[in-house]
């Protein structure tokens, strides 16, 4: 019998869960999180990806990290080639269906000096929320049958359900050591609201040993207590609160702004040129090179951003 | 098909199989043509069809030339009824809420299984495809129908890697393993609409598109593939069809 | 092997779920529950209980409906005393603390013409999320050691963690034949938004196989569809939907009203004195005699009605 | 404790038991003498206290005077920095968010167990109570402080029914039946607070109220209740922790 539930309930209780300031800088949240660290992204796809924190990680040559997201993007080509990480969970892993499939993800997977570890989507899911729940695992009636669980061998138990005699697979729990949660606004304290697009940021969030929230603006711990029921993370799973507008660039915040599609068609373009050598010049040129966030987004472009912007308000236009 | 006959292959697609939606159903549909098809039945002949997007999207209208890039962003919730978390929307599968799954696929075999993670050997692959994403759910969970372009090297005997299950290996195998619901109802390609057989669950064509004759069809398949008797030819994509697809998609992400 | 699961969703499949309107009167939304069903209630204690739909299945002569309920207030007393239920499942059954125990309660279930079936409040909560999840069970940490659960017999059964070797009880789904739900607002087709305490009701919507929706008002589908993310209950689970202003009176709906006390006062007094005599004059005056559910709340006073409005609207005033 | 003292039964038990809750700690708070002392412990010595109710609140403010009827109703949700669904809050226990719970109890035995079901035969009861609540989950999935009247009818050997479990049979019973953690912390009474065993999992007493003997503790307890060697007096409520106290039960609902 292994105790990961009294090392989870024991890790939870060693953390300082009051009602206290946590605003940091990238920087030092970046040093919350370890080599090795098992590091759960917020967002999906090209959605609230939290590029901010993950700019942070690879500039501080933080190393052998195994990633999990719901869907994965760019950011995971970015740490492939960073080699922040060369361990990626997730249900899928390209740029975005238009841009078809990633060169970079290819690369490096398929010369084995990284792995995509394949899950399906729900069963991300219910991974982060059994964690969530504080249960080792979750019952479902999916990834049955297919190879997808089959590759997983020992990782997905089966059982016979006892109140009706079918077949259920079981999901084991996912507690990261870290999630990274790129939010519209919160509080200093972390108490975070969500428009839009939830994702698995609230489950992630209370499955993670240690939560960095990069948000688009800081608000007051009295905004949050007039609307309590749009609190959608609680202060007390939160552990570092970093401000950083466009955080999520080049992916999109809801009602913020959508994707740089220039940029990301630009992207695209040069790793399909030359995977590798792509993906390190863009480094070079947008991770190492900049001195800040705000240099980052200017080398993006100015008028990227504004167009960006206009794209992503324009959502309750009609 | 090409641009001779008034429209594209993938507008092919996405017109026959956006007629395999009937009004009242909840419609589980992926990005690209499903949801292009999705968005077409909504408008021409199934205004009470519910789309569900996997990024926790609920009866959204799709903003014509707007076409979200992914089932994630901010523009597939567009005048949507809710907007929930994404293994949420999953669940709903699960609890049976769902009519029918839609989705793309790369590569298919005779008993309707799908591959979208590896071509080859998965151990050392040719090419890392992108993944289930939701597909495995999908089709473990509800009743399939699939669009895709008409390969040989699509169409295989067996797929390389099962990411989403069809009927297995035929028969009673995917009920055996513990999948007691769902299965292919219809793939839909630019050559014909191919359904499978009620006890071997093999694939079979069940329409030919206009044109298109059955030995064409076997060509482009890699596997024996039957026709069932009095397999009618499809209705040529109508003039609305198009214009309403056309509207959707001014920059022809999709249609192309 | 029993198939509980097809079964469930063959009725799933079987209900209209388009778009469509369903407002109704509260008397034809009682001609949808049948005798002997398992009939869920919404909100929790004094909050948001359907008390328009309960008012309206006690005139319509309801007859041997099973009440599942996170916690029972005096609507339960109003289930035992008119004849419309003899089996509540719940895990706390009173009028609510400050009123001291249930006088109906009591003399119903002590004399064994009723029963009321309890299960912890969170085992309550995840059999339903059990059930809106299509499961047949969730596992969970709680109920071990007790007679709570050893009282439950075989509906409590226990496993061994194939991952870590613990030991975790098994609670098995609910799916009510019909949910009756209370909420400040929703549009004609079900999509309903829920401010403040959310109690169970998200989960007992999607796992029930019919829902009844009682609303303070109906809103149009627009307003729904410019802030998607605050529908908690989606449409295509919600078979009715009548407007009941002041619907859960004399109990809370939060924001427009807190509970009627001085009413809950009364009816505590006249129950304790002789519950069953007390218990069918309260129905007598309240339930059968007036018209309508205006002459109900016109017996419960206008100023009451003002008094707990008055009470509900202040808590946004400071 | 009469009037005479200054202070009623209950407001000693609200101070008491406040005075056992550490700043920072998080805190699931039952209705009445627990919500009550879980506020006055936020506004004399713990600031940093995080109050969670299982109606589904973060860390409201009660309102002075506005005390809630039970912890499900608006009144709780006052100030607070969340509202979540009533699963999801009990489900914070079960994850290990919450340190302490505090609740009241109508009867409780030797070991710790409480009884809120049935006074007699769980199956013919004399008196059939309004049953767990809360209460069950709480003591399965954390520590506990358990705040209650010092009565012999209430301070039982082995109590009718295990509503919300303690030790169990004491000893090692509680981690065998499958509760890996929690357990009984402290029970407040008006004449005590009560400890238990380390090994044995017995109650013991741990403090006296001002003015209480050891003797008169026993006399109103059921069952054999030792002392711990050296177990201080408590100091007496202090006036400021009444007149707090006071200013937010003005009605005297639960410090009458």
């Amino acid at each position: 019998m292994s105790q990961p539930y009294l090392d989870l309930r024991a890790k939870t209780k060693a953390r300082d869960r009051r009602l206290r300031d946590k605003v940091m800088s990238l920087e030092a949240a970046a040093a919350l999180v370890g080599d090795g660290d098992h590091v759960a992204l917020g967002g999906c796809t090209a959605s609230r990806t939290p590029f901010a924190m993950i700019w942070a990680l690879v500039r501080a040559k933080r190393k052998g990290l195994t990633i999990s997201r719901s869907i994965v993007s760019t950011e995971g080509d970015v740490l492939f080639a960073s080699g922040v990480s060369a361990h990626i969970m997730t249900s899928w892993f390209s740029q975005g269906i238009v841009w078809g499939i990633s060169k970079v993800m290819r690369h490096y997977t398929e010369s084995k000096r990284a792995r995509f570890e394949e899950w399906s989507h729900m069963s991300m899911g219910l991974r982060y929320r059994a964690g969530a729940m504080g249960l080792p695992f979750l019952p479902a009636r999916s990834m049955m049958g297919s190879d997808v669980a089959a590759r997983l061998g020992d990782e997905v138990r089966k059982m016979t359900c006892p109140y009706t005699g079918e077949q259920l697979v079981l999901l084991p729990a996912l507690n990261p050591d870290v999630a990274l949660i790129h939010v519209p606004r919160c509080d200093a304290y972390g108490n975070a609201q969500i428009d839009g697009l939830q994702f698995m940021d609230a489950d992630i969030a209370m499955a993670a040993n240690k939560v960095i929230l990069t948000t688009e603006r800081i608000i007051s711990n009295d905004q949050i207590r007039r609307a309590p029921d749009h609190t959608k993370i609680p202060f007390f799973t939160v552990d570092a609160v970093v401000e950083v507008p466009y955080g999520s660039a080049p992916h999109e915040c809801y009602g913020l702004y959508e994707p740089f599609f220039g940029h990301m068609d630009d992207y695209a373009e040069q790793t399909a040129r030359d995977p590798e050598a792509g993906a390190k010049d863009y480094l070079e040129r947008f991770y190492y090179a900049p001195e800040s966030w705000a240099d980052y987004l200017g080398l993006i472009g100015m008028d990227a951003v504004l167009d960006a912007a206009r794209r992503g308000r324009s959502i309750t236009n009609d | 098909m090409t641009e001779n006959d008034g429209y594209t292959a993938s507008e092919l697609l996405a017109v026959m199989s956006a007629r395999l939606l009937e009004d009242g159903q909840c419609v589980f549909a992926g990005v690209g043509i499903p949801l292009l098809a999705a968005t077409l039945a909504q408008r021409v002949h199934a205004p009470g069809l519910t789309i569900l997007f996997e990024g926790g999207v609920v009866g959204p209208f799709v903003v014509p030339g707007e076409l979200p890039p992914t089932t994630n962003e901010q523009r597939c919730t567009r005048r949507a009824n809710m907007v929930m978390g994404i293994t949420d929307v999953l669940l709903l599968l699960q609890r049976g809420y769902v009519d029918v799954g839609f989705m793309g696929g790369a590569q298919i075999d005779r008993y309707g299984n799908l591959n979208s993670s590896f071509i080859g050997d998965p151990d050392d692959p040719k090419v890392r495809l992108p993944g289930t994403g939701g597909g495995n759910d999908i089709s473990s969970l509800t009743q399939m129908i699939v669009a895709m372009k008409h390969e040989k090297r699509r169409f295989v005997d067996k797929v390389d890697f099962i990411t989403s299950p069809g009927f297995l290996a035929g028969g009673t195998s995917r009920g055996d393993s513990g999948l007691v619901t769902g299965g292919m109802y219809r793939v839909v390609t630019d050559l014909a609409v191919l359904g499978f057989d009620e006890r071997t669950r093999a694939m079979k064509i069940a329409a030919l598109h206009p044109g298109v004759t059955a030995e064409e069809v076997r060509d482009n398949t890699g596997f024996d593939l039957p026709i069932e008797a009095q397999a009618p030819t499809t209705e040529p994509p109508r003039a609305e069809e198009l214009a309403a697809l056309r509207e959707f998609d001014p920059e022809r992400l999709y249609i192309a």
